[in-house]
């Protein structure tokens, strides 16, 4: 299972990681403002994240980082 | 009769255009007048503001230190304009935005939710306008004709469709501030 | 009488273009881009040109160029620009090249910041690049005055053939005030008889700054020093206020003369005779006006949004009759009303004065 | 928990100032990521320049110096002829670097200084309120090309990778874009490349990257990386142009 | 009594400042040529720079600016958007194009300034006492770099002509040399063909011509041109560059 | 003590290495060509770098970088380059860089001329970039001196984090004179540890000259501001010949302070009472002194090769208590000792004197 | 035949006509200074000019004019 | 003692070495000296003098507007610097090369066929030398000795194998101007 950790205050919603996720699970808060007065991304179906790490490597602001639960 | 003027907010919150609304009026009405934007480094995403000063003289000082009138429309420009006002000037708070109440005795405080009015009006981004109304209501130099008279300028040929709604601001801004 | 409500840097490029400036060669810098801007849109309507240089370098010796073959031309910039053009404006000085060149300042040194200063007064009256020149230097304080000042900067610089310079500061650039474009005062000059237009069949025209012979260079020199006293004779521009019976004087020009008017007339309010001098030409600098108000005040105050440049100039006029005061805010500072006058109610209590900064 | 991608630590991202969706962000971490995967953080010295990118100091924490406007590659130059051995870089935009910088930048190229130079080309000047620059395209409109840019008068737009391809000091030479995520993946490649060809004493190294200014095109952040893609890469063909 | 060559009158040869032998004077004849050629002495304003050539408005009898040290095209841009039926020319040293005033010629190229940039490349500063130029040659001793030009601090020559034929505003860019008299017969094609570029408003158009600095170079008149020929032109070869 | 004759341009290079300046960035003009060459020989031998830039500017830059990165560092030119290097010079003392500026003046405005002149006083003392910034100018008058003062240039640049310029004209540069080059008096300073070197395992250093809030820029305006008033207090220097009785007072600097006191000499052996004050910063300028003798003399002569530029310094220090004349050439043309002398005589028998040029 | 008219005091003495000529007739005067300070050229048989002008191309001072007699 | 001397004449004379020489030799002698070249836009191609000062008092003004003693090449120079020498001082006039004869009569002239005269030492460029050997005949401040320290300098070990024709020059002018 793959995890996307958001740092929520720092995300500008540009929008760009929404453009580029393959599994289609982000989405920019509808109503939600952070401190800087955006409306920040948020993760729908964390379950549905293949962790391709697309949306960080995208993003401006290094608002995403990408973690993947491994089987040892 | 001098009327010093502060505009202050968020960089889209059409803050500039207040500003220049009211120095337009004043021109038309023959005052003299001066509109002076903060362009600074904090304008990119941070906060924005404007001076205006309409008067029966000739303008000196085009900076406002002392304010007769200051809009606040959020949190930081209440936090940095809120003492600039003089004593028996009027304070306009977009409560929309800024929850807290202002401290101040000696001011008149007049507080609008002024996005939700926008919406009634048709749109949040009329906010500024509402709280013209409120303004041309409580202590307006200017008169509404002149106000609408600068939006109509602004606005030109294209835009025209839109004075309509913000006639309804403005008369929203006027009710609910009284 | 058409008024409009415009922005300073706007109001500039529109006087300019009313005064028949058909070339205007820039590259952008806060806070003057609205004039840059203004003009790519306003000179092609009549028949102008419009260029975006490669750099100020570039800007400044596409001025000399044009000037040279006849042009009526200008631009513009803001401090760190205006110095990489001090090369180019002594080359202009010394090919007797008339232009004009706006510098609406900012903080500096350095790249220093974007709000108003006045701490290139020094640059633009002393001569910010080498050699014995002069620029004519004029400092509005309003937008009106900006745009009827820079009218008369095309005149001064065709007439005497030499740079002149419109400074202001980033606040006269940004700020609206109603204008009324008034008709330039055409001072009916001649023909520009020396421009590079090729022969066509006449005498062949060269225009150098090339002065290789030492007793040339020295006739050449004596010759410009003779002009720049003729244009201190003629040229130089002052406005006073409630100066008749004053005892302190307030010196003090552009935006910063309005805000010590309010200082003045508070202090006036409060019993205290003060008056206030604003020079609007600083180079040639108003001098003798302020030398005869020596006689009559006890001391002057001098105001500045810098760490002290004019007020130099205020003490060589003085000559020692009397003390000369400072109060000055720099890096972007706008000194406030309620800061000039208490600087007025200290010395109006006779307190020591320190020049305070 | 494997971690599939995280920020390097060299990269301080938390209060740039840049708009919403402006690729400068990106172009910073790539260069924060070479930076880290050299391991040279502790001998990196940046030179900023004048342009949106002049708080780049703020953003990456490493020594820093602040050039003058066009005078990046100068300033390096200084900085690098005292520490030789320092990873010394600038990051310029395309107004800094093509325009008023154009000679700093070709006589660092032709002396083959041991520098890292990225360049940002976003086709305008963005701190500036989006006039236009060097790199504007012919027809595109700007704050002072108000009808589109317009050859007759205003000239062409330069392709600075292919001048600075035909100085015999340039070492390598690259030109990528940031318009989606394989193009990042590429043009990291080549910042990286970029600055080990410095450690490798190889020479002038420069990396070309094509990148968006949504506020000054007047564009979402992702219709903007359409544009880029559509209409930059053909004036501004991407590749490798030096590489020796 | 037939002319087989007379020099035209629009030169001024009498008093030539140049030393002996010294190839700025062909240089300055085949300009003189063309502008008598083409009948244009009475529209055409020329634009000195600073160099050997500094006084080239005592030789050329028409119309001239003396730019600064660089700035002749910026300058000839003034002139030419003011005067657009005049013939407009720069004449320019090699320190002054290529060094100082790279960022000028670039643009003006950039641009597709209607001008015609004449370009003595003579690989030293001539004016000045023989310091090393931008074209200098490695291994070329000069003033200063007494033990000869090293690449590894130094740097390399650039080459201004496959610079300038990168860009889009330049419609003809052609090296030639003034080595002996075939070559200056073909370096005089060259040089009318710069200036009928301009009389077609085709755009920018610029003729590099390797050039003698016997003095600095510390050789006899004689000597030089071997030199330039052959060791100049494998560095700078000759041809054309673009022809649009 | 061995001495050599040598070129002030090569004693002022060689004095360089010897306090320690490893990198030379300049550009070639006449007629300090003598410098960059010397260097280019020079400092291979010592292990420094000698740099030729593709221009001014570039050089001017490469000398912030390399300031930034802690190296002792100098540039040299002649006015039209130094008028290129105003932008820089503004950025060097606004990120508070050390590092040495040598300007042998030629005659101007524009390409002038090559022969010596003293015109670029304003540019150098007054700021000739944008902004509040002083440069500490050091004006020799002789090779010895040049030497001398080089290696002081470089203490003061460092132990004040400012641009430092020695000022000579075209004479300075090319006379030959004995040198004894001495040690340099080294002031035992810090480390520079705000330099960029990479953290190394420290904290990270930035260098900057961007001021954006105004605020910060304000103070960082007053922390410069208090730096340049303790240099004016410690390291104005001047000297004075003759003075003790002196009823007419003589200023003058660099060479021409040397033809001023033959003429002194010359005036004094007629029975004329006259002393030279020769100013050796020129900034900062050494009022005090001045205003001193003021108390003494009758009446200031000021000489200068230009149109009249430190006699405005020499006017504030006076600041009105006695007459300041002014005898000048400028464009190449060096004063005479006997030129001065008739200066003097004039003075000395009361006839009205206008100022001369 | 061919003549060619020196201006011998604009001539600089650089021998670049001598290095050309193709009739070998060309020589810097051994004697004469000219005003400048320099030995002028000289042809030594003019008979033999065979009105090539390469002289005059190559001179940089333009110091020479060449003429052909015409028969008409 | 102050001995103010001009050297002048064509680029290629040497007057440039000899004004060197006569300052080298008169520090080696403990004096104060100076040596100020002319290197203005007359140079290229033009005539060349410099401005030599030895003195027993620190030098002052380095450039010489009287002369106590003028070495004139050429006859431009003749004609630019007859009139610097003062009352009762030494002017060397090349005669090689001026035919005119000066025409002061309050100064020693001595007419010197330098250019043979060299010609006769060994080569013609030594003409500057005979020149400086007359000086020394005359009027020298400094001694021989230090003039050949001077030269042996100058020429340095590669060209030491000149001296012996320079000596030559050198005596010759003596003889020459007797
Ligand atoms: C000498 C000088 N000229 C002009 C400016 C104003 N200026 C600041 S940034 C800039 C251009 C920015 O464009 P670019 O380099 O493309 O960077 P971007 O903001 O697009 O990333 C200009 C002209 C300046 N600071 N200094
Ligand atoms: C701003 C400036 N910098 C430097 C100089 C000095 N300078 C005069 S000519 C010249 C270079 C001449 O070389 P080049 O352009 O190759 O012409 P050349 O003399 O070789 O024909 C220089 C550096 C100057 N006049 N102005
Ligand atoms: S890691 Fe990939 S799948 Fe997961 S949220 Fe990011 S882009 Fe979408
Ligand atoms: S790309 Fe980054 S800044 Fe943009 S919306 Fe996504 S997380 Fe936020
Ligand atoms: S203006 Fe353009 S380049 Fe600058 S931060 Fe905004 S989007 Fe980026
Ligand atoms: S110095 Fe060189 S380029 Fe200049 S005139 Fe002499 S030979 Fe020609
Ligand atoms: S024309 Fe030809 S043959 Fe005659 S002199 Fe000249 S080069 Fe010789
Ligand atoms: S080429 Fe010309 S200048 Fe040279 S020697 Fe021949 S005629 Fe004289
Ligand atoms: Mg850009
Ligand atoms: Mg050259």
């Amino acid at each position: 299972m793959s995890y996307v950790e958001i740092l929520t205050d720092v995300c500008k919603g540009c929008g760009l990681c929404v453009s580029v996720c393959p599994a289609g699970i982000m989405v920019l808060s509808p109503d939600a403002i952070n401190a800087r007065g955006y409306a920040p991304v948020t993760i729908t179906a964390m379950e549905n994240c293949i962790g391709c790490a697309s949306c960080a490597r995208v993003c401006p602001d290094a608002v995403l980082s990408v973690y993947k639960e491994v089987l040892t | 009769m001098t009327q010093r003027i502060i505009c202050s907010g968020f960089g889209g919150q059409g803050v500039m255009l207040m500003g220049q609304l009211l120095a337009y009026a004043g021109m038309m009405e023959g005052k003299f007048v001066s509109w002076l934007p903060s362009y600074g480094p904090e304008m990119r995403g941070g906060t924005a503001n404007c001076s205006v000063i309409i008067s029966d003289e000739p303008v000196g000082a085009p900076t406002v230190t002392e304010a007769d009138v200051a809009f606040v429309m959020n949190k930081p420009s209440m936090e940095k304009f809120e003492d600039t006002v003089v004593s028996g000037g009027h304070l306009f708070v977009n409560s929309s935005l800024i929850d807290e109440t202002a401290s101040r005795q000696d001011i008149d405080i007049h507080q609008l939710a002024a996005t939700e009015i926008g919406i009634q009006a048709g749109t949040a981004r009329t906010a500024n306008i509402v709280m013209l109304g409120a303004y041309l209501e409580k202590c307006g130099a200017v008169s509404e004709a002149s106000v609408m008279a600068g939006l109509k300028k602004a606005f030109g040929e294209k835009k025209a469709g839109l004075l309509p709604m913000n006639q309804t601001a403005i008369d929203l801004g006027r009710q609910n501030v009284k | 009488m058409t008024r409009e409500l415009i922005k300073g840097n706007e109001a500039i490029a529109e006087a300019a273009v009313r005064a028949g400036c058909r070339y205007f060669f820039g590259y952008p810098i806060t806070p003057q881009n609205e004039i840059p801007e203004y003009m790519s849109k306003r000179l092609p309507e009549v028949g102008g040109t419009y260029l975006q240089a490669e750099s100020e370098l570039a800007a400044i010796n596409m001025v000399y160029g044009a000037a040279g073959a006849g042009a009526r031309v200008m631009t513009s910039s803001s401090s760190p620009g205006i110095s990489l053009k001090q090369e180019g404006i002594s080359y202009i000085a010394s090919a007797k090249l008339p232009c004009v060149i706006v510098n609406i300042v900012r903080s500096g040194p350095g790249l220093g910041g974007i709000l108003p200063a006045q701490s290139d007064y020094f640059q633009a009256t002393k001569g910010g690049g080498h050699g014995d020149y002069r620029v004519v230097v004029f400092a509005p304080s309003s937008v009106q005055e900006a745009a009827d000042l820079v009218m008369e900067c095309f005149e001064v610089a065709d007439q005497y053939r030499v740079p002149v310079m419109l400074m202001g500061d980033g606040m006269i650039g940004q700020m609206m005030e109603p204008v009324e474009f008034k008709e330039p005062k055409k001072r009916g000059l001649h023909e520009k008889s020396w421009a590079t237009t090729g022969r066509q069949g006449g005498e062949r025209n060269v225009i150098s700054s090339l002065h290789i012979v030492a007793e040339e260079c020295y006739d050449f020199c004596l010759e410009r020093e003779a002009v720049y006293r003729e244009i201190a004779e003629k040229e130089t521009r002052c406005e006073t206020e409630l100066m008749d019976d004053a005892e302190i004087a307030v010196v003090a020009y552009g935006t910063v003369a309005r805000i010590a008017k309010n200082a003045v007339l508070k202090a006036r309010a409060a019993g205290i005779k003060t008056g206030l001098i604003r020079p609007i030409t600083l180079w040639p600098f108003p001098s003798d006006i302020i030398n005869d108000y020596a006689k009559q005040v006890n001391s002057f105050l001098t105001v500045e949004m810098s760490t002290g440049q004019m007020v130099e100039d205020v003490r060589l006029a003085v000559n020692g009759q009397k003390p000369v005061h400072f109060f000055g805010r720099t890096g972007g500072i706008i000194p406030t009303p309620e800061e000039v006058f208490n600087e007025l109610m200290k010395m109006a209590e006779g307190e020591k004065h320190e020049n305070n900064l | 928990m494997k971690t599939i991608y995280k920020k390097p630590d060299v990269f301080l991202s938390e209060n740039m100032h840049y708009c919403p969706g402006c690729t400068h962000g990106v172009a910073h971490r790539l260069v924060a990521e070479a930076i880290a995967e050299l391991g040279a953080e502790e001998r990196a010295i940046g030179v900023a320049s004048v342009g949106c990118s002049v708080f780049a100091a703020n953003y990456l924490d490493c020594d820093f110096t602040e050039a003058a406007h066009g005078r990046a590659p100068a300033v390096a130059t200084g900085v690098k002829r005292v520490h030789p051995n320092a990873l010394v870089f600038t990051y310029q935009g395309d107004g800094d670097l093509a325009s008023i910088g154009v000679a700093e930048i070709i006589h660092a190229a032709a002396r083959g200084e041991n520098i890292t130079v990225i360049f940002i080309n976003n086709a305008i000047y963005g701190m500036t309120g989006g006039q236009m620059a060097p790199t504007t395209l012919v027809g595109q409109t700007t704050t002072t090309s108000p009808g589109g840019r317009n050859p007759a008068g205003a000239g062409y737009p330069i392709r600075m990778s292919e001048i600075i391809a035909t100085l015999d000091g340039a070492a390598y030479v690259e030109r990528a874009g940031l318009y989606d995520v394989p193009s990042i993946a590429r043009a990291k490649k080549a910042v990286k490349k970029a600055f080990e060809t410095q450690v490798h004493k190889k020479g002038f190294a420069m990396v070309e990257l094509l990148s968006t200014c949504p506020t000054n095109w007047g564009k979402t952040p992702v219709d903007a990386m359409t544009w880029l893609k559509d209409y930059m890469i053909p004036q501004f063909p991407l590749g490798v142009f030096k590489e020796v």
